[in-house]
C-alpha cells in the first residue's frame, strides 16, 4: 500500500477479480514494453511524516525571511500582515480542496466568495468589472495587453520604464506570441517621463502601460499620462498596488481602461514569490473580453439566491481557440485570503492602513536621507516604497546590514543598470518607527565601513543574516 | 436565522440527505455591513500624523474611501464559515472529476509550506540567503525531471495553461533560433480546452487532429495534416478518454519528422509515474500540474503550478531565470543560484520565482511517497478506474451509459449517456445534479467533446473500494429512478443549498459585483 | 451514502432550517476500520532489530496489539470532518449558554499559541532557557493581580473547579497555619455544582445559604450560620442570576469576622472587569476562568485554564512552584525562574507550569484589548444582556418566560419558564430543544436550582444587535406555535443530526466503549 | 467600540432606549460607588494584531525549544511528533469552539470523539472503563486516590518512588483535603522495591500507585508488585505513558484496578506542560464512582444512533456535595488530538513506534553508557527512557551541551537527592540514530571538559542554547 491509498492486498485481489484481470501489470498492457520505464523511480523519499517535516523544516531553515530578520524587501511583494482569521478561513477544507465551482448548486460558497471578490476589487480600482483572479502580477499585465490587443485589433504596446521589470520582461515574453512589439519610455525625477510618452504612441498603439506607484515608488499622475493614449485610441494599462489604493486616486477614476496588479498584499504571504493573486478589472466596455473566471448572481429554479460562473463563452473550456485567455485553474483561493483581508480592514481600517504607510515612509525616507551617504534617487511623492541612492557598493551594503540582522532593501542595480547605486526600500504595518531607526543605524554604520574599507571580494558565502535552523 | 417557517414534522427533513449544506438565504458580507463597525484595530501612529495632502499631491489621491464591509471580525468568522458549508469538499466525500485527480490533500504539505522559513522568505532576498528555497527547487526540477524522463525542468509556470503557453514560446523560439517560421499547431479534438487557446493565444492556429476507433490518434489523419508549417503537436497521454495510446513512438516520429515539436500535456500523469515517461515516448516539452498528481489542493479553483520539463534541445530557450547549482570548490558545500543570464531565453512567464508554496507541498508529497510510492499510486488509480468501471458496468449503467470506448482505461474512464438519454430522456446532465443528492460530486460532464453526453470519471488512489460501491450503486438506483420516473433526475438537485439556477439570465444581464452606496 | 431514500421534491428538504449539519447515521472510526489498511508510515528504522523480547521480558509485554482503527489518512480526515458538522459550534451561531460567557475566539490567539517556541518547548526545560515563557506567565499573573485587585496569582489551576479546589486548600492550610481546624464551608443555593462538589473533595461540609427577595445572599442566614467552624463562603458576584450582591461589603465583613476566607467564583468576571475588583469587596480568593472572561476556546469541554489572585496573608501557602522575576544587578535585565523553595506551599496541584497553552491565548487577548477595552468589553456585555432582556419582554416571553429576578442585570440574566409550562405545557427544555430548529444554540436550563424552569442567557459582548433580535424574535416564535400548538415544542427538534435522545437508556445500561473483536 | 464587538455609538443608544437606561453607567448602578475602580485598568496593550503578534514572537523567541535544539527531555512529556491532521482537524471550529456537549442534538460530533476516545483508551489500558479525560497525568493521580478513598473507606496510600515527583506531591496536595496520609516506598535497583512496597501495606491502605515505565524510565512488573495490594483490600492504581503501552502489558491484564496517565504524547504538543489530557480508566466495579465527563451510546425518538452524556449523576452539576468529583471544564479538545493521533498510527503503526523506541532506545542507552565517565544509574528493561550517572557536575554538562543545541536530558538531582549525579534521557520517534550519536558526541566532549576545568561559577545567565528570534 503506497501513501494515502487503502487497497490492501485483499482489496486488489477482490477488485482484480471483479475486473477480470490477473494482475495490476495488467492493467498497464496498452504501454508498449518498448517504452515501460523497467527500473524504480530514482527519488528520494518513502519518508514518514516526521521525516519529512524534518528535511523540510531543515531546508527553511537555511532561508533568512521575515520572521528572522527585519526586513524591508518590497520591489513588488510585501510584507504585508496576514491577519490570522485569513488561514482559519482559507484552511477550512471547504474552501481548501474543492475544485473550481463546476457544480454551482454545490459551490456556493466559493461562487459567493469570488462574487465578494469582485465587488472589493471593483471598489479599490473604481472599474466596474472585476475578474476572480487570474495568477499573479506580471502576467495579469501581460494577459491585459492581450486584451488590449484584440479590443484595437493594434500591435504596439508602450510602457513606461516605471513599470515593473518583471511585467516589462513578460510582456515581451508574451508579446513573441501575441505578434506585438513593445516600446519603452524612460523615467524623469523618478516618474514616467510624460513628453517621452506621448512622443512613443501613435495610431498603431494598442495600449499604454503605466505602474501605480511605479517600480521607484513614486506616485504617477495617470490621468495626464493617460491623456495621450486616449486620444490616439489606446487604452490605459494601470498596475497597481492594491494597498497603496487605499489612498489613491482609483485608476477607474482617473483614466484607466485597465487596472491589474499583484494580489499578494491582499492576505497573501510572501511564499517566496507565490502563489498570490492577479487582480484584473475593466471598463463595461470589455466585459466580454474578460480573461479568467467571472461569478454572477442569479436565482434558482425556487427563485432562491445564487452565484454561478457567468460569461463562460469567453473561457477555453467552452470557446476553445475562440477564447479570451487560456486560463483554466487560477489563484481562488489566494482571491479568497484577498476579500477576507479587506473585510477585516474593513472601509475604516484601509484608508487608515493606507495612512499610517504613507506617514511612517514620509519618516523612512526622511531619516534616511539624512544619513551621511545617502541621498534620495527622486523626490515624487510616495506611498510605501522610495529610492535611494548611496555613495558605497550596494551590495555590499545590503551584506553588512543582513549580518545585523536588517534587510535593508531591494539593490536597484540588479535590475536598472543606471541606478547601480540605488536601493529600493519598501515599509509594511510591520515595520515601525523603531525598526526604521535601527535600519537608519545599520544603514550608516554600513556605509561608514564600507567606505573607508578598501575595496574587498565578496566570497560565495558572505550570506550573513540570521538564519533559523 | 431565516424569514420562513422552520419544519416541525421530522419527516420534513428528513436527514438521510447527501448533502447537509448550509440552505439560509445567500447574505454577501457587503449585506452585512453596518456603518461605524469595524474588525482590524489600527496600528498605533508611531510617526508624526502629518495630513496626507501635504505628502501626496490632493488630485492624487481618492476623495472616498472605498466602500468595503464595516463588520466585526466575530461576524467575519461567521459569514465565512457559514458559506463554507455551501461548498462541498474533498475531506467530505467522493469527487470523482475526470481529468482533475481529486486525490488526497496530506496537510503535512500544508504545515511545512507554513514554516516562516517557507511563507515568510520575500521573493527578491539575496539568493545566498535564500539557499534552502533554491535548493527545495532545484531537488524539485530533479524529481520531475526523473519522473517525465527529461533533462531539463523550470518550475515558472503557474498551472497547466500557463506551462503549455510556455510550450509553445519554447517551440516557436526554437524554430526562430533554426531561421524557420511555424503557423500551425495540432491537436486532437480530444483536446482539453485550454491546449486549443492557447495555441491561439502563442499566434498559431490550430489543426485538429481526428481520433480513431480505439480512442486514440488517427495516425494517417496525423501524417495528412503534419507538415513543415506544424510547429507542434499537442497531446495528452492517456487522453482525455483515459487511454493509452499505443502508437505513440510512431506519432512521435511523423511529428519529429516535420521539425515539429512534440507537447505532452500533463494533466493525466498520475496514470503513468513510474511506468512509463513523455521523454521515453518521444516528447519534448511536458507540464506537469502539480495541483493534479502532486497533491496541491485545488482551492476552489487554484492556485496550482504547472512546470515544465524539456529536452536537450528545448533547454536554450527556457523561461528566466533558471535556479541552478554550483558545486562548491575543494569539498565545500554547493551553492545554488538564480541564473538570469540566459541569451536565448524565452524571457519571464511571470513574476518572481513561480509558486514556490506549491513547490513547497509537492515536493513534500514526493519525499513522503518516494519512488515506489509514486508508482504504486499510479497502479491503485489505475486499479480504482477499471474497478469502478466493472461495477457500473454490473449495473445499468452498462446499458445507459456503456463506456465510450471500449478498452481497459487507464486512471480515468468516460462514458456516454446517450443511451440513457435516448430510452429514459434523461441527460448526464440530469444523472451528475442527481448525484447531489446522494452526497458526491459528480464526474465531469460533457467532455471529450467527441463523446455524446459524456461523463468522465476519474476516482483516484485515495478512494477505498467501499467508496467506489456506493458511487456505482448510486448511479444504478439513479437510473432505476430514472425508469420509474425520469423527471426525478431531470429536477435534481433537491438537496443543495440551491437547486439549479438560471445561467441564462445570469448571462444575458450580468450582475457581477454588488451594487453599493 | 445513507440506506434510505432521497428527497426528491424540493418541499422535502426545506432548506430553511437553522441547522444545517451532517445527517447521516453515526459511524465510529472503529467501525471504518478494514485489516490492513494504514494511516501513519513507519518511521525508518535506524538501529538494530532486536527482538523486542531481548529487551523487556515477555512477561511484562502485550500478547496482542491494542485493537486501533485500521484506516488511510483520507479517511481518518473524511471521518472528523464529517462529524465534526454534527456539532453547533460559536463561529457558526449565536451561542447564549449562561454563565459560561460564549465569546468571540480570536484566532490570531491560536497563531502565537502555535508559535514552536511556546508549542515545542519542553516544561522541563531549564528556566534559564525558558525565559520567554516564564516572563510571559510573570506578566499575565500582573494583568490578573490587576484586573482582580489581589496582589498575588497562581497560575496552576487547569480550570475553574480547579482553583476552587486550590482556593479550600490554600484555606485549609491558612487556617492550619493559625492552629486552627474549621469543617464548613458556606455556599449560596445559587452556586454553581462545581462549588459544592469542591467543598466535599477539600473535606469540607456544605451549608448552603439561603437568597433574599432581590436574588442576593441572605444576610441574616448568612450571619446565622456563620460561626467559628467556618472556614469560607465562596460566592459569584454578580451571582449565577447575573445579579450583583450590593451587600458584598457586608457579607465580606460577616465572613471575616469568624475567621473565614471569602472566595470568588469568577466565572462570571466577565460582567465587571475595569468597574470593580473582588479584591475591592473583600474576597481573599479568586480564580478566572481563562476559558470565559478571556477568551480561550472551550473546545467541547476544554482545555481551560483556572488560575487564582490572592490576598497578602493567603500568599504564602500558594501552590508551588511560583514564578518570579529577579531583578538584574547592576543594570542588567531582570531574570525569571521557577520559585520551589516555598514552605509553607500546599504543595502541587498538578503536573509541570500548568495549561501553558491557554496563558499564551489569554495573555493575547489582554494585550489585544488593554484595560480600555477590557473594560469596555464587560460593559457591551451588560449592554447586550440587558438589551436582550428588554426585547424578550417586549414579546411573550415577558408574560410565559418572565425574568425571575426584577431587576436590572448584569451580563446575564434568568428567566422563569413556569408560567410557559403551566399555562401553555410546555417546558424550558422544551423551549430550548425547539430554539436548535432556528439555529441558535439554547441558553443554561434548569440552572441556577432556585429558579423554576431556569433559562440562563448570556449573549456575551462579541454578538451583534440583529443577532439578539433576531434570537429574541426566535423565542417569541416559539411561544407563539405553542400557543397554537404545544406538541411542537415539546417534540422538538427536527431538523438536527439526531433528535431527543434516550438519556435514560443510556444509564441504565451504560455502552460506552466500542465492542471491538 | 472594543476589540471584536459590534456596538457601534447609534447601536448603543438604540439600544439603551429600549432598555430605558440614560446610559451604560447606569446598568452598572448595583455596584456600591465605594467598591467602583475609578480609574483605568494599569495594563498594556490596546494593540492592534501585528503588534501582539510581534510581542509575543518576541517572548516566543526567548525560550530553546524542541524545533530549535535536539531536544532528549522527557520526564513525563515528550516530544512525540504530533500528524499534521491533528491540528487540521482540531483547529475545525466544529471542534475548537463549542462548550461541554450539554445539549447532544447538536453536539453529536463531539459527543462520538469522546466514544471513540473511550474506547482507544480502554484497548490501551486493557481496563473496560474510560472517562472522557481528566485535566492531565498527576491530577488524575490524586483523582485516582479519592477514588479508592471512596471505594474502600478506608485512608492510606502508598506509592512507589517511581512515581512521577508531581504526581506524589499532588497525591500529598490533595491528601490535605482528602484526609489521607501517604507512605513512599524506595527503589532498588531502579524498580519499586518488592519487600519495600510490602511492608508498606496494612488492612488500612487505600491504594498503591505505581509508574509504568516509572520515573528512572524501567518498566515494572505490575502483576508482581500488585499482588500484596490485592491481598490487602487496597486498589492498584498505575499511572502509564500511553506510547509505552504500545508494547508493554496492559495494566488492566496485569492487575491494576485504576489506570491513569499524563496524555500528552498522544497528539498533544510540548506546550511548556499543557494543556493536555489525564486518561482514567477502570475495572467495572467502579463505574459509577468515575470521575468527570462519559459519553454513552443511545438512540433518539426515531430510533437513530446518538451519543449523550452520561452517567451524569455522578457529576457536580447534578448530584453537587455528593458527586464524585468537582471538575467540569476538561480537556475535550486535547482527547480528541490523542484519538485521532491514535487512529493516524492505526493497530501497526502504534506497535511499530513502540518498537522503534524500544530499540533507539537501547542503542542510546549503550551508546551513551559507553562514554567515558557514563554509567548506567539501573539497568532495569525500559521502553524509550532511561537514567544515567555522570562523572561530572550534570548542570555544568547540561549547559555545555545546551550550548551545541542539544537538550541532553533532565538532571534527576532536581527531584531526587539521592541521584544528584543523575541524568534521564528521553527519546521520541523524532530523535534518530544520527541524533543520539550527536548527542554522545557533544556528552562526551561536555564531561571530558567539565572534569578537566576547575569548579567554575554558574551565572545566573549561563542561558547557552540556540534561542530563535
Ligand atoms: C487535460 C487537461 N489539460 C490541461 C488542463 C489545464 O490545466 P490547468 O487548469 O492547470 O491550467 C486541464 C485542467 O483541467 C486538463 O484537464
Ligand atoms: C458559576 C460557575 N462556577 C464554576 C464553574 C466551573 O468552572 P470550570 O468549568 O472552569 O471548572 C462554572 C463553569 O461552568 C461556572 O459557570
Amino acid at each position: 500500500m503506497s501513501r494515502y491509498t487503502s487497497a490492501t492486498d485483499e482489496d486488489r485481489a477482490r477488485m482484480l477479480e471483479a475486473i477480470g484481470a490477473a494482475s495490476v501489470d495488467e492493467l498497464f498492457e496498452d504501454i508498449p514494453e518498448y517504452l515501460r520505464l523497467g527500473r524504480a523511480l530514482e527519488l528520494p523519499g518513502g519518508l514518514s511524516e516526521p521525516e519529512v517535516y524534518e528535511r523540510l523544516r531543515a531546508l527553511a531553515g537555511r532561508n533568512t525571511d521575515a520572521e528572522s530578520e527585519v526586513s524591508f524587501l518590497g520591489a513588488g511583494m510585501y510584507d504585508n500582515y496576514v491577519p490570522a482569521i485569513v488561514d482559519a478561513i482559507t484552511s477550512r477544507s471547504e474552501f481548501l480542496t474543492p475544485y473550481t465551482p463546476y457544480q454551482p448548486e454545490i459551490s456556493q460558497g466559493g461562487l459567493q466568495a469570488m462574487f465578494e471578490f469582485q465587488t472589493g476589487m471593483s471598489e479599490l480600482t473604481g472599474l466596474p468589472v472585476s475578474n476572480a483572479a487570474l495568477y499573479e502580477g506580471p502576467s495579469a499585465v501581460a494577459s491585459a495587453a492581450y486584451l488590449a490587443l484584440g479590443a484595437t485589433g493594434r500591435t504596439k504596446l508602450v510602457a513606461s520604464r516605471g513599470l515593473h521589470p518583471h511585467s516589462r520582461e513578460s510582456l515581451v515574453t508574451y508579446g513573441a506570441g501575441f505578434g506585438s512589439e513593445l516600446a519603452e519610455v524612460p523615467l524623469a525625477d523618478g516618474v514616467t517621463d510624460a513628453a517621452g510618452l506621448a512622443a512613443a504612441i501613435d495610431d498603431q498603439t494598442a495600449a499604454v502601460f503605466l505602474q501605480q506607484p511605479n517600480f521607484l515608488g513614486a506616485v504617477e499622475d495617470v490621468e495626464a499620462l493617460g491623456a495621450a493614449a486616449k486620444e490616439n485610441g489606446a487604452l490605459v494599462v494601470v498596475a497597481c498596488d492594491p494597498i497603496a489604493l487605499s489612498v489613491l486616486k482609483p485608476p477607474g477614476e482617473a483614466g484607466a481602461d485597465v487596472a491589474v496588479g499583484e494580489g499578494q498584499p491582499l492576505g497573501n504571504r510572501l511564499d517566496y514569490g507565490g502563489p498570490s493573486f492577479g487582480f484584473f478589472c475593466v471598463t463595461e466596455e470589455h466585459l466580454r473580453r474578460m480573461p479568467g473566471r467571472i461569478a454572477g448572481e442569479t436565482t434558482d429554479v425556487d427563485g432562491r439566491r445564487g452565484f454561478v460562473l457567468t460569461l463562460q463563452t469567453r473561457e477555453q473550456h467552452i470557446r476553445r481557440e475562440k477564447a479570451t485567455h487560456n486560463i483554466c485553474t487560477a489563484q481562488a483561493l489566494n482571491a479568497l485570503a484577498g476579500i477576507i483581508h479587506l473585510s477585516w480592514l474593513g472601509k475604516r481600517g484601509f484608508v487608515e492602513l493606507g495612512e499610517l504607510l504613507v506617514r511612517r515612509t514620509a519618516y523612512a525616507r526622511e531619516t534616511l536621507a539624512a544619513i551621511d551617504g545617502v541621498e534620495l534617487l527622486h523626490d515624487a511623492p510616495v506611498v510605501r516604497e522610495f529610492a535611494l541612492r548611496l555613495d558605497a557598493p550596494v551590495e555590499r551594503v545590503l551584506d553588512r546590514c543582513a549580518a545585523e540582522g536588517i534587510g535593508a532593501g531591494y539593490a536597484l542595480g540588479i535590475e536598472y543598470p543606471e541606478y547601480e547605486d540605488g536601493l529600493l526600500v519598501a515599509l509594511s504595518e510591520r515595520r515601525d518607527r523603531a525598526d526604521i531607526d535601527r535600519l537608519a543605524d545599520a544603514l550608516g554604520r554600513a556605509i561608514g565601513v564600507t567606505r573607508a574599507a578598501a575595496p574587498e571580494p565578496v566570497g560565495a558565502d558572505a550570506g550573513g543574516g540570521r538564519v533559523h535552523e | 436565522m431565516s424569514d420562513t417557517a422552520r419544519p416541525t414534522g421530522s419527516g420534513a427533513a428528513d436527514g438521510e440527505a447527501g448533502t447537509p449544506m448550509q440552505r439560509e438565504r445567500a447574505t454577501t458580507i457587503f449585506e452585512r455591513s453596518v456603518e461605524g463597525r469595524r474588525a482590524a484595530a489600527p496600528v498605533e501612529a508611531d510617526v508624526p500624523e502629518t495630513p496626507l495632502e501635504d505628502l501626496i499631491p490632493k488630485r492624487l489621491l481618492r476623495d472616498r474611501p472605498a466602500e468595503l464591509p464595516e463588520i466585526s471580525e466575530p461576524e467575519i468568522v461567521r459569514h465565512y464559515n457559514r458559506i463554507s458549508r455551501r461548498n462541498f469538499d474533498l475531506d467530505t466525500g467522493f469527487y470523482p472529476l475526470g481529468s482533475c485527480t481529486m486525490k488526497h490533500n496530506p496537510r503535512l504539505n500544508e504545515r511545512v509550506a507554513a514554516l516562516p522559513g517557507h511563507a515568510r522568505l520575500h521573493p527578491a532576498q539575496d539568493p545566498r540567503r535564500a539557499q534552502g528555497a533554491l535548493e527545495l527547487m532545484w531537488l524539485l526540477q530533479g524529481s520531475l525531471s526523473e519522473i517525465c524522463g527529461l533533462p531539463h525542468v523550470s518550475l515558472q509556470p503557474s498551472a497547466g495553461s500557463h506551462g503549455e503557453l510556455a510550450g509553445l514560446l519554447l517551440t516557436r523560439a526554437y524554430h526562430a533560433d533554426r531561421g524557420e517560421k511555424r503557423t500551425r499547431v495540432l491537436t486532437p479534438d480530444t483536446a482539453h480546452g485550454t491546449n486549443p487557446a492557447t495555441v491561439t493565444m502563442a499566434g498559431y492556429d490550430v489543426v485538429k487532429v481526428e481520433t480513431n476507433e480505439r480512442g486514440g490518434v488517427d495516425v494517417d489523419d496525423l501524417r495528412a495534416k503534419a507538415d513543415d508549417q506544424v510547429a507542434c503537436l499537442m497531446l495528452t497521454n492517456p487522453n482525455t478518454l483515459g487511454l493509452f495510446d499505443e502508437n505513440i513512438a510512431e506519432i512521435a516520429e511523423i511529428v519529429h519528422g516535420v521539425g515539429g515539436t512534440l507537447y505532452y500535456d500533463g494533466a493525466n500523469l498520475n496514470a503513468i509515474i513510474g511506468h512509463t515517461r513523455p521523454g521515453d515516448m518521444g516528447f519534448d516539452i511536458v507540464h506537469v500540474n502539480l495541483h493534479k498528481s502532486f497533491s496541491q489542493p485545488h482551492g476552489g479553483g487554484g492556485p496550482g503550478a504547472g512546470p515544465i520539463a524539456v529536452s536537450d534541445r528545448i533547454e536554450p530557450f527556457l523561461p528566466r531565470p533558471q535556479v541552478v547549482r554550483r558545486e562548491g570548490e575543494n569539498g565545500s558545500e554547493p551553492r545554488y543560484d538564480l541564473d538570469h543570464d540566459r541569451p536565448r531565453s524565452i524571457g519571464r512567464l511571470r513574476g518572481f520565482q513561480g509558486n514556490f508554496g506549491v513547490f513547497v507541498r509537492s515536493y513534500a508529497y514526493i519525499l513522503s511517497l518516494g519512488g515506489d510510492g509514486l508508482t504504486e499510486a499510479s497502479e491503485t488509480a489505475v486499479l480504482n478506474a477499471n474497478y469502478l468501471l466493472a461495477k457500473l458496468r454490473e449495473g445499468r449503467a452498462g446499458s445507459y451509459a456503456p463506456v465510450a470506448f471500449d478498452r481497459r482505461p487507464m486512471h480515468e474512464f468516460v462514458l456516454s449517456g446517450a443511451p440513457a438519454r435516448k430510452l429514459l430522456g434523461v441527460k448526464t446532465l440530469d444523472i451528475a445534479k442527481r448525484l447531489l443528492d446522494f452526497g458526491f460530486h459528480p464526474p465531469t460532464v460533457y467532455f471529450p467533446l467527441l463523446v455524446d453526453e459524456a461523463l468522465m470519471v476519474e476516482p483516484t488512489e485515495t478512494e477505498t473500494r467501499e467508496t467506489l460501491d456506493a458511487f456505482a450503486e448510486a448511479v444504478d438506483e439513479i437510473l432505476a429512478e430514472a425508469e420509474q420516473d425520469p423527471s426525478v433526475a431531470q429536477n435534481a438537485p433537491y438537496t443543495t443549498p440551491v437547486r439549479r439556477l438560471d445561467e441564462v439570465a445570469a448571462n444575458r444581464r450580468p450582475l457581477i459585483r454588488q451594487p453599493l452606496g
